[in-house]
């Protein structure tokens, strides 16, 4: 039967907490182990704005700890360091776990009725794997010879022996491998898991709008990392043992023959997707949690999982639009061009669901819904302004300046973070028996979302003024001399968005071990999860419920006064 | 707790009164403000100085209008349920799955209208720019065309004319470093590669950019219109020092020009070293 | 343990599935990967003007077919073998999987790892190492990744071998060694490819 | 324990083995590079290459120290602080250290946490020399610096032939060669701040940018730049000079630039003064030349506008580079444009080429006039094409 694996709950105190292959615990060590890094990757990127900001100046305080080299000051090798492994970092480490490995560990088997992952010990070695990929990450900030100073992205030939001659590129490429191959390993297991585990009645048309994302995130994960492992072997081969995939003859004298765009190929067949993967599960839960706050079904839930479906599949062909000026021929230039045009179209029916959802909804402004309605703003923002990196006209002009990193934060970073918030504090009361503080959320969110959007929108106004990203220092040229006042706006706003996620760090903690005790259904929504008791039971489910009803049936007609919503498990009333 | 409940409260609903926008704008303009107070800085990029710089602008400005326009769409689509449908207790809230035909059809049409006008407009026209212009690189017979090879390095920018005999790799180049002379009014077509990794030429004046990969070499032009001096920047992560690799362009009248290109061809020959034979790179013109 | 005194029904279909279709979506993503190497193979093979490149040592033909026949050879005993263990209807006796077939399949495995060690020595002999050009790239850079495969199948095949042995695994157990022996199939087909794309075309 | 559960780890077991056998992979190191290769061994490979080893067995620009364990040998020296440090330490320890300067005996060995420092006394010359053999530390952090910034254009090997570096020229500084050209010192060597200062400035119209290191980090690359010199040649020959910064003192002109500037030409151009045209261009029309210098006897070379190709000391693996003089209407002036740059420059000349070393030769007033008159020459002319135009023609039209 679906639900009929049980194994007794472990005693040891290792394979409770340490290699416990539960679901649930796993799901916490994915959400320690993402705010650890997000954290990390948010201090650096303090630092990169203090740089951009002030160049050339010790960084107070903490400078002459982290660089005591050159007196607290950030160096050019040390400041590509820096955006490279931010980059990296909030990718793969920081929204990665927060929003695939907790949120999915998480809601998959509590929202489709499931005891636990269908293959639970590949589950914690999909942790331990990227923990591993974690470590390996920090540890090549340390070698001789530099980190990798190469850009996320790790271009050759600048990521293979030309330049970064020390272990620091090759130990990033081992670490992007082991993350990828978490990922992948999550992924199979998440799709296994919905596919077979759904509990009785819970057809693909009752599945919650967060599983569907995670289950389409998990098929992108399986079939495109995959692509990055591969070309980061061979990246890794080139460093290591010689090859010359991707190393031109002109450059090796003798020998060589390789292709240094071939991997820019190869890196954004995955990049791409990679994108939608960070951002399906956001719109999955924002697709839920829309619905639930609003207290009204999801408005045109066929076309919200068909508008995903055609994302996930589309985003395998547009991935040429990230290399408009390196060559690409006219023909296929111009193809990418119009594929990534129609992404807009599925784009167009998930804002227009969305919209929908909360009109003449019955709206609960909670902290979870106020993430929500964050995403829709900032993917909005950030979704339109792709328009201009979409057409080759405008982005032969705006590609690597920070029209593109305002571009890319919004869409991605930001609206996956927002996702993630709005995920963390709904599912808080059920993961922990606490409920988090709304006062302290909804300062989080506001001090939160202003610095971010007036952040990232003054980098729309510098690109369009003609700044290169990944600039270690603004002001040597005078051309770039004269922007440099939005460069030091935008470090002010940073650090404000920066020094509010301390109020979130606070609030998580506190609410932790000393928030006011949760009930069983705070939220009162009828999802699966929010119908087993607080705290869960080792197996979640002592009987695997049946589905009898869609997840949103919000202010049915006929419910009784008093009550809009009814459980998945509870016979709507007829009208 | 009441208190500040309530001020919460208060702030959320700022989504209600429509200041949200307003506030985001102040914010913007708050954190720019005391940079902004201070003269001599610029907000947006140089005039273009390239004949197909309009393009780029007229695109620019198209797109942000559209964006301009849709978003305030989705922001009054946002602030309108957050102020009329906030939560009352007792009221229930319109029950819609939005599956009925009507819907669909609704979402159907708005979607294809949104393409249309937002995303078809564009395309349209970016393929024709890129047709007429940043594509339509001019063959070399074409009169006027000026020609030059780009060899890019961590990290300066070669920069190698053909000379007075019109032949790249001779005695008479002109090679210039970091610095770039070509005529005004006449098409100047690159044609680059890189040394070691790969670099971008990024021209803003005059909106263009392209990568120079090593083992490969890509092309691009364009027709200056307006003589001056021009800031050449890198446009593609090229190691430590890649915010250093800057050079000048200088557009020259061409009078002014010729004097300029016969003086450099003179001065050029005298600094061939024909035993030097390590010291050569030119490539023959691709077609 | 005594299960293997002890008849044991057959695995049952819904088992099989679920792990069958875990297998399923790893052998794709494999797939992906090592259709990412092949798209290198095709891209870097078409920007080089003569191919293979003349007048330099390359593996040898005959070895590398014997390689492919034995790999082949190897994968058709283990289906052989799959098929005898799955016809039984319990694990009555102890160790009735661990047939000839099974023996065959796997020493025939071991037998196309030697090959391709004997592959790289040989050209290695001749000079051409890694970073002596693009063929050799290409060559010794997607036949190591295989080769990991080979040794992560040859891995798991032991240790179903002990457990066959041990009557752990059987038709009660099927799944795990039917897994095994996909991934087993799924090294020989990535072989196979790469046969044809080094010797054949 | 039901057969599901454990049938599920047959996936999982190939997934685990996938990450070992990874693991083991990625640990294993290459033959692309000696593992523990000292410095010896790359100074050997070095050594064979300029012996015409072929070019397929070394591919000098491939030879990257991935995961080399970075080790430098105990025994480079390197130029120590001078005389007055001496004398200080001798103070502090006078057992272990005598320095007399009369006596001759100024022999000894200081040994501080960093370094070991020994002066040595040449009775033939009569001179001291004095040394330091900077720690390994130091020297493997300087090398690891050196590789992270300069390898790209000075080569792993420091011979100034990195990938980079490959047809630039002038090339870049081989320090192989012990010779430095903008060095603004009066001996063959500069002192450490000399280079630092060079470093840190960059040359300007070159590649060699103004490098943005910490005075520490640049204090170690200069101690490993120095160890490159081969064995008794430069820094490691104790009795080769290393010089002091030209001394410039005050502009004797200050006020009257003119003056100087028309001293400036005319000493330029005289054959019995600094003869400057001799190899850059001369900058007055050939038949006004004898009426400049009050001399008819005086005759323009050929091409007297133009500037001379000079052979030079510079090498690029093994083939001797000429170097163009600059023509300072056209030209980027390396060593910086101020007056006080071009006064530096003239004075100290530049190391390895045809520019000789001018202090000494003419006096300082000369030189502060040749420095204003070339400044002047940069300013009316260079970056001005039209100006620059009409000032040739005339130099080109016969009167």
């Amino acid at each position: 039967m679906s639900g009929d694996h049980i194994h007794a709950e472990p005693t040891n105190f290792f394979r409770k907490h340490v290699f416990s292959v539960d679901h649930k615990v796993i799901a916490k060590q994915f959400l320690w182990f993402g705010l650890v890094w997000l954290g990390i990757g948010g201090i650096m990127a303090m630092l990169i704005r203090w740089q951009l900001a002030n160049p050339g100046d010790p960084v107070p305080v903490i400078g002459s700890f982290l660089f005591p080299r050159t007196g607290g000051v950030i160096d050019p090798a040390t400041y590509n360091t820096l955006f490279t492994m931010h980059g990296t970092i909030m990718i793969f480490l920081g929204l990665t776990p927060l929003i695939i490995g907790c949120v999915g560990n998480w809601a998959i088997p509590l929202m489709i009725g499931a005891r636990d992952m269908i293959f639970p010990l590949l589950n914690c070695l999909s942790f331990w794997t990227v923990f591993a990929g974690g470590c390996v990450g920090f540890y090549s900030l340390f070698v001789p010879l530099g980190a990798t100073e190469a850009g996320w992205t790790g271009y050759p030939t600048l990521s293979t022996t030309v330049n970064g001659l020390g272990s620091g590129e090759t130990l990033w490429a081992i670490a992007v491998f082991l993350i990828g191959a978490s990922s992948i390993m999550g992924g199979i297991n998440y799709m296994t898991t919905v596919i077979r585990l759904r509990a009785p009645g819970m057809t693909w048309g009752r599945l919650p709008l967060t599983v569907w994302g995670l289950f389409l995130t998990s098929a992108l994960n399986v079939l495109f990392i995959p692509v990055i492992g591969s070309a980061m072997l061979l990246l890794i081969m080139d460093r290591v043992f010689g090859t010359t995939f991707f190393v031109p003859a002109s450059i090796m004298q003798g020998g060589g023959g390789g292709d240094p765009i071939l991997y820019q190929h190869l890196f954004w067949i995955f990049g791409h997707p990679e994108v939608y993967i960070l951002i399906l599960p956001a719109w999955g839960i924002i697709g839920d949690l829309l619905s639930f706050f609003a207290r009204k079904p999801a408005f045109g839930y066929r076309a919200q999982v068909g508008a995903m479906t055609a994302v996930t599949v589309l985003s395998a062909v547009v991935y040429g639009h990230h290399m408009f000026t390196t060559g690409l021929s006219a023909m296929l230039g111009e193809s990418f061009m119009l594929l990534t045009m129609i992404i807009s179209v599925p784009a167009e029916i998930l804002f227009f669901s969305w919209l929908h959802t909360i009109w003449r909804g019955n709206i609960r402004f909670t902290v979870p819904m106020l993430w929500s309605v964050g995403v829709i703003f900032v993917f909005g923002l950030g979704g339109l302004t792709g328009i201009y990196c979409a057409t080759i006209g405008t982005d032969i002009f705006l590609h690597d300046t920070y029209f593109i990193v305002g571009h890319f934060h919004l869409t991605m970073a930001a609206s996956a973070l927002f996702a993630a918030f709005g995920a963390i504090v709904f599912f808080f009361p059920k993961m922990f028996g606490r409920m988090m503080s709304p006062l302290l959320g909804k300062l989080h969110f506001w001090l939160t979302i202003i610095p971010l959007v007036s952040v990232f929108c003054m980098m729309f106004v510098m690109g369009y003024a003609g700044m290169p990203r990944r600039y270690y220092d603004h002001t040597s040229m005078e051309f770039l001399a004269s922007l440099q006042h939005m460069n030091k706006a935008a470090t002010h706003m940073a650090f404000l968005l920066g020094s509010a996620q301390l109020i979130f760090v606070f609030n998580f903690i506190k609410s932790r071990w000393f928030g006011k005790p949760a009930s069983t259904n705070p939220w009162e929504v009828g999802t699966l999860d929010w119908q087993t008791e607080t705290p869960l039971p080792h197996y979640n489910f002592k009987d695997i419920p049946t589905v009898v009803t869609g997840p949103h049936e919000f202010s049915h007609p006929a419910l009784p006064e008093g009550r809009d919503w009814i459980s998945m498990t509870e016979e709507l009333p007829s009208a | 707790m009441k208190l500040h409940t309530k001020m919460m409260q208060r702030l959320t609903s700022l989504w209600t009164s429509g200041i949200t926008r307003a506030s985001l704008g102040l914010a913007i303009l708050c954190g720019m403000a005391p940079e902004a107070l201070a003269g001599g800085k610029r907000w947006g990029p140089v005039p273009f100085a390239s004949d197909f710089g309009y393009r780029f602008e007229d695109l620019f400005w198209l797109i942000t209008w559209l964006c301009v326009g849709s978003f305030s769409i989705v922001v009054i689509m946002i602030l309108i349920p957050s102020v009329r449908d906030r939560y009352k207790p007792g009221r229930k809230a319109h029950f819609d799955h939005g599956a009925s035909l009507k819907d669909k059809r609704l979402a159907t049409v708005i979607s294809a209208a949104t393409f249309l006008v937002l995303d078809a407009w564009v395309l349209v026209i970016a393929m024709t720019d890129l047709r007429e212009a940043w594509w339509n690189i001019p063959e070399s017979e074409e009169a006027g065309v000026y020609e030059v090879e780009v060899l890019a390095q961590q990290w300066a920018w070669n920069f190698r004319h053909k000379g007075a005999d019109g032949k790249f790799g001779t005695a008479d180049d002109i090679l210039q470093m970091n610095e770039l002379t070509v005529p005004n009014g006449r098409s100047v077509s690159f044609q680059g590669t890189s040394k070691d990794v790969i670099h971008s030429l990024f021209i803003p004046a005059m909106r263009f950019k392209k990568d120079f990969n090593p083992g490969d070499i890509n092309s691009v032009w364009f027709k200056p219109i307006t003589a001056g001096n021009y800031t050449i920047l890198c446009a593609e992560l090229c190691g430590y020092a890649h915010y250093q690799m800057f050079g000048e362009l200088h557009v020259l009248e061409s009078d002014t020009f010729d004097n300029w290109a016969a003086d450099a061809s003179e001065l050029g020959v005298a600094a061939y070293d024909s035993e030097d034979t390590e010291a050569r790179w030119a490539w023959d013109w691709k077609e | 343990m005594t299960s293997a005194a002890i008849s044991l029904p057959k695995e049952g279909i819904k088992s099989r599935v679920n792990t069958t279709l875990g297998m399923v979506f790893f052998i794709g993503s494999w797939s992906m990967s090592f259709g990412t190497l092949f798209l290198a193979f095709a891209v870097l093979r078409q920007r080089s003007g003569v191919w293979p490149p003349v007048g330099i040592a390359l593996p040898s033909l005959p070895m590398a077919t014997l390689a492919t026949a034995v790999l082949i050879a190897s994968s058709v005993a283990f289906h052989r073998a799959l098929q005898g263990i799955d016809a039984k209807d319990s694990n009555a006796v102890r160790a009735d999987g661990l047939g000839l077939p099974w023996i065959i399949g796997l020493v025939t495995g071991v037998a196309f790892a030697l090959l391709q060690g004997w592959l790289w020595m040989d050209l290695m002999a001749a000079g051409r190492n890694p970073s002596s050009g693009l063929y050799e790239s290409l060559f010794y850079g997607l036949t190591w990744v295989h080769a990991l495969h080979v040794g992560i199948g040859l891995l798991s095949l032991l240790w179903a071998t002990i457990g066959l042995a041990a009557g752990r695994y059987g038709s009660h157990r099927f799944s795990t060694i039917n897994n095994i022996v996909i991934f087993w199939h799924f090294v020989d087909v990535v072989w196979i490819v790469l046969y044809l794309a080094f010797f054949i075309f | 324990m039901t057969s599901e559960t454990s049938m599920r780890r047959s996936t999982t077991l190939i997934a685990c083995l996938a990450t070992l056998a990874f693991a083991a992979l990625a640990s294993f190191r290459g033959d692309s590079a000696p593992a523990e290769a000292t410095l010896e061994e790359h100074a050997e490979e070095q050594a064979a290459d300029e012996h015409g080893a072929p070019a397929e067995a070394e591919k000098p620009h491939m030879r990257a120290p991935i995961g080399v364990d970075l080790y430098v040998r105990e025994d480079a020296w390197l130029r120590a602080p001078g005389p007055e440090w001496f004398k200080k330490q001798s103070d502090l320890q006078p057992g272990r250290f005598t320095f007399n300067e009369e006596g001759g005996d100024g022999e000894g060995e200081w040994v501080d946490a960093q370094n070991v420092y020994r002066l040595i006394y040449d009775e033939e010359e009569d001179v001291y020399a004095y040394w330091s053999w900077a720690g390994p530390e130091q020297l493997t952090r300087g090398r690891q610096d050196f590789l992270q910034f300069c390898s790209s254009c000075h080569g792993i090997d420091g011979d100034g032939y990195g990938r980079s570096g490959q047809w630039l020229r002038p090339s870049p500084r081989s320090f192989h060669q012990s010779n430095f050209k903008f060095t603004k010192v009066i001996q063959p060597l500069p002192t450490d701040a000399a280079l630092m200062r060079l470093i840190k400035r960059g040359l300007e119209g070159t590649p060699m940018l103004p490098w943005a290191l910490s005075d520490e980090q640049l204090t170690d690359i200069i101690q490993y730049i120095k160890y490159l010199s081969p064995e008794g040649e430069g820094w490691r020959d104790p009795f080769t000079g290393v010089g002091d910064v030209v001394e410039s003192g005050e502009d004797t002109w200050v006020g009257k630039e003119e003056y100087a500037i028309e001293r400036g030409k005319r000493l330029y151009h005289d054959p019995s003064g600094a003869n400057c045209a001799l190899c850059h261009p001369g900058y007055v029309n050939p038949s006004a030349l004898g009426k400049l210098l009050g001399d008819d006897s005086v005759k323009a070379r050929e091409s007297y506008y133009l500037p001379v190709l000079k052979d030079s000391a510079y090498e690029v693996q093994g083939q001797p580079v000429k170097i163009m003089p600059p023509d300072f209407t056209w030209h980027q002036v390396r060593a910086g444009t101020t007056t006080q740059d071009l006064f530096e420059t003239i004075a100290s000349g530049i190391k390895g080429t045809a520019m000789p070393q001018w202090k000494g030769a003419l006096t300082d007033e000369d030189l502060w006039a040749l420095a204003h008159y070339v400044e002047s020459l940069i300013n009316d002319y260079k970056g001005k094409p039209d100006a620059r135009a009409e000032f040739m023609k005339g130099l080109r039209e016969a009167k």
